[in-house]
């Protein structure tokens, strides 16, 4: 029922120049690994991403940025990478911050038809200037807008052929909002399984939110190995 | 070196008061970096539930070698276990159960906080600014704000204002700042001092600390 | 009796002429009542996939005796079975899912319908309201809104109206109504006769339609 | 870790007369069927009532409404209920109809700290009288305000000492929106179990949610058995 591709490149070979898209994952973790990977091959210009971070110099969305694909980049924390920092200074590469989540619940609302929503965070800060302030029960709340894409690539552990995904441990992330405010989702899954595998109670993204899948290995890089010495 | 392992040794005293912050049966958010370390002190007896705002509730011990899982990080992007009776959620239900105001307890890092409970920890102006990340949702979000922070920076100037001078992660949020010297809580009266730690005086407290400072009845001295 | 087999006659003709609005490989959700009758028609080479807005994508069929599950229910409470490749999820999902607009398709019951598109199914002054239940977020949501209903009521008078007499469940959302006699899309110019129903003619038609019927070049008769 | 109860009378003892409840469910599925009769036997009234539906007039709320406790009822759909059309004719009983998926929003809402936001249900109709109309991207949407309540009363069908929920196909619906928007959240669960029995991958309502557990057995009646013949 839906479009199992079996190549990264055509996969992604609708994203035009001056796409936007919403990239899932945190740090590392939960990345569509090849699909950006074959983005940086296409050579797609002048992107619009939306992710909580910007990979790393050497891997996930710094390649893009290395590459000089993305003009303009919406995240909460985008500090893991130098090559990010000369362009921002260079005034190659615009930066929207925006507090992580009021973006996991603009990009919610995205997917879930409401234009716009209240929250406190950012109230009396900087991020507040030009915005609208309201007060509901003695509290101020700034008013945020939704955030939609035209693409949104996201990575799940196994997903089935009427779309469906399941995440895996703190790998879920942005993915399954990102899911529902793409206007074309493309997931990239570990394991690509037979509608009827899952467990409908199990269930983390439901298929309508998903136009196309494709199965994928991971390297899964760790930004910050922490391990503990047996006891 | 030595100055090097008196930081250390300094910050271990700051966490293991703030591990005092914690209280049995509570839900607990601890920013990245020096408020992580406050994990490592968490008194035996006490049952504790620290979230990850990257989406996990029941933050276990860092894994052993070959427990590693690659898909399971803290908010500081190090690799995590999970404790037994944890949940794995998405970031938006991660922050609705933040700004919700469902977690007890955050403990987070600052770099000025205000007599009013302003507190700044995310942009120095001029430096390259690398984002808020969730300070800005968790400073709504969590029941009691405890900021952990040096009490003065390397020039020897107060970190603790009458007024932020560096731009605002949040205002009027901050209920308690425990810095290497002392502890003091945010009131509707001002800012009072309630503790001192080790090797320190009132006198000696008030003169590095710019904010006008009340003196609490019941000010203890020497606590950690 | 004669007349109550009519009734389901003419229901079940509805019926089959609003199954031909599903298009394999969408997502549709039926109203309660009459709409939920359409799944009983769909053509077996359609893969459809139908939403129930209690928290179900996927609805199989009626279950046999020894599979009903008392926790699975559809919108109208009647006990369902779930497709291959379903999936539960809470009433904010489901309606997030709607609202946000991925359904290609609802077909709902209409008491009256504007020749602008609105609609009016929730309530009736001076009855005892029951009150709107999805209604009015599903008019909102799915990108295509098709109602099916008589065309008259029982005193012969016209529910298609110039303006709705009754309160509306959603202003300007109906795309097509279908009812026994005729289909009709609510277009920029107006209200548009596209389809007669076998043994109608276009003058009968306008003759009971309150509401300013343009004819479509391609109208079509006979086609239900 | 939980509040674990034994006594149904005892988990809902601190429900005081003028208290908001909600109470999870969607017709008759998904209902905390012993937290309602514990709550009838109490005699507590004047209560505000959320609920997307009001029972039948001898099970679920219905039997709080035929008992005279529910001084005010919002929900989506309160129809299969005749004393309940007696009592809003007779003008015992105030009712705030809202649009379902309004109703879902707002209760989320209540419980992620979102105090309002918009939505384009309502909009031209009875409904939005009195309410602020607002347009983005050329569409009207009405403000509608986040719900919260004194106490949530959920059903599922497992939980664990450390809180954490998982419900049975559609008997999840309001369950958990209403869990996090309680001030005080008694789960009423089909099976308790020992915390690390639920794979956390699989939780649908994470522990902090809740206060407080009891086991209890379910009828589950029927509304509308529809089966169907073997072919």
């Amino acid at each position: 029922m839906k479009t199992i591709y079996t190549s990264f490149a055509e996969a992604v070979a609708e994203i035009q120049d001056g796409s936007t898209i919403m990239v899932g994952g945190f740090g590392l973790v939960g990345i569509p690994e090849n699909l950006i990977l074959a983005l940086v091959d296409s050579q797609v210009k002048h992107l619009t991403v939306i992710s909580n971070n910007c990979g790393v110099d050497d891997w996930g969305l710094g390649l893009l940025l290395k590459n000089k694909q993305i003009d303009k980049m919406i995240g909460s924390y985008v500090g893991e990478n130098k090559e990010f920092e000369r362009q921002v200074l260079a005034g190659e590469l615009e930066v929207e911050l925006t507090p992580q989540g009021t973006l996991a619940e603009r990009i919610r609302a995205g997917g879930a038809g409401i234009p716009a929503f209240y929250t406190p965070a950012g109230v009396g800060t900087l991020i507040a200037e030009g915005e609208e302030v309201r007060v509901f029960n003695n509290k101020e709340y700034l008013l945020q807008t939704a955030l939609k894409a035209d693409f949104s690539l996201i990575r799940a552990a196994v997903g089935d052929h009427a779309g469906n995904l399941v995440y895996n441990k703190t790998a879920r992330n942005f993915n399954p909002m990102m899911a529902a405010a793409g206007k074309v989702t493309i997931a990239e899954v570990e394991q690509l399984v037979e509608p009827g595998t899952i467990d409908p109670d199990h269930v983390h993204t439901p298929g309508i939110y998903v136009q196309a899948l494709i199965e994928g290995a991971q390297e899964k890089r760790i930004e910050r190995l922490t391990i503990r010495q047996e006891a | 070196m030595l100055n090097q392992l008196d930081k250390a040794l300094v910050r271990e005293r700051i966490a293991r008061r703030a591990e005092r912050e914690i209280v049995s049966g509570s839900y607990v958010n601890l920013g990245i970096g020096m408020p992580t370390m406050v994990a490592n002190y968490i008194q035996g007896g006490k049952q504790v539930v620290l979230q990850s705002e990257n989406g996990l509730l029941g933050i276990g011990k860092s894994p052993l070698k070959e427990e590693v899982d690659p898909d399971l990080i803290n908010a500081g992007k190090e690799t995590v276990t999970a404790q037994e009776g944890a949940s794995y959620f998405s970031n938006a239900e991660s922050f609705a159960m933040i700004r919700g105001a469902h977690l007890d307890l955050a403990i987070l890092g600052g770099m000025e906080v205000s007599e009013t409970g302003d507190l700044a920890n995310w942009m120095i102006p001029g430096k390259m600014i690398k984002g808020m990340g969730g300070a800005m949702d968790i400073v709504h979000g969590a029941k009691k704000i405890v900021i952990i922070m040096d009490h003065v920076n390397k020039h020897g100037t107060s970190k603790i204002l009458k007024k932020c001078s560096l731009p605002l992660t949040g205002k009027q949020v901050v209920n308690r700042v425990i810095t290497d010297r002392a502890v003091m809580d945010v009131e509707e009266s001002g800012l009072v001092l309630i503790e001192i730690a080790e090797g320190w005086t009132v006198e000696e407290i008030v003169e590095s600390t710019e904010a006008e400072l009340k003196i609490s009845e019941h000010l203890r001295i020497g606590t950690y």
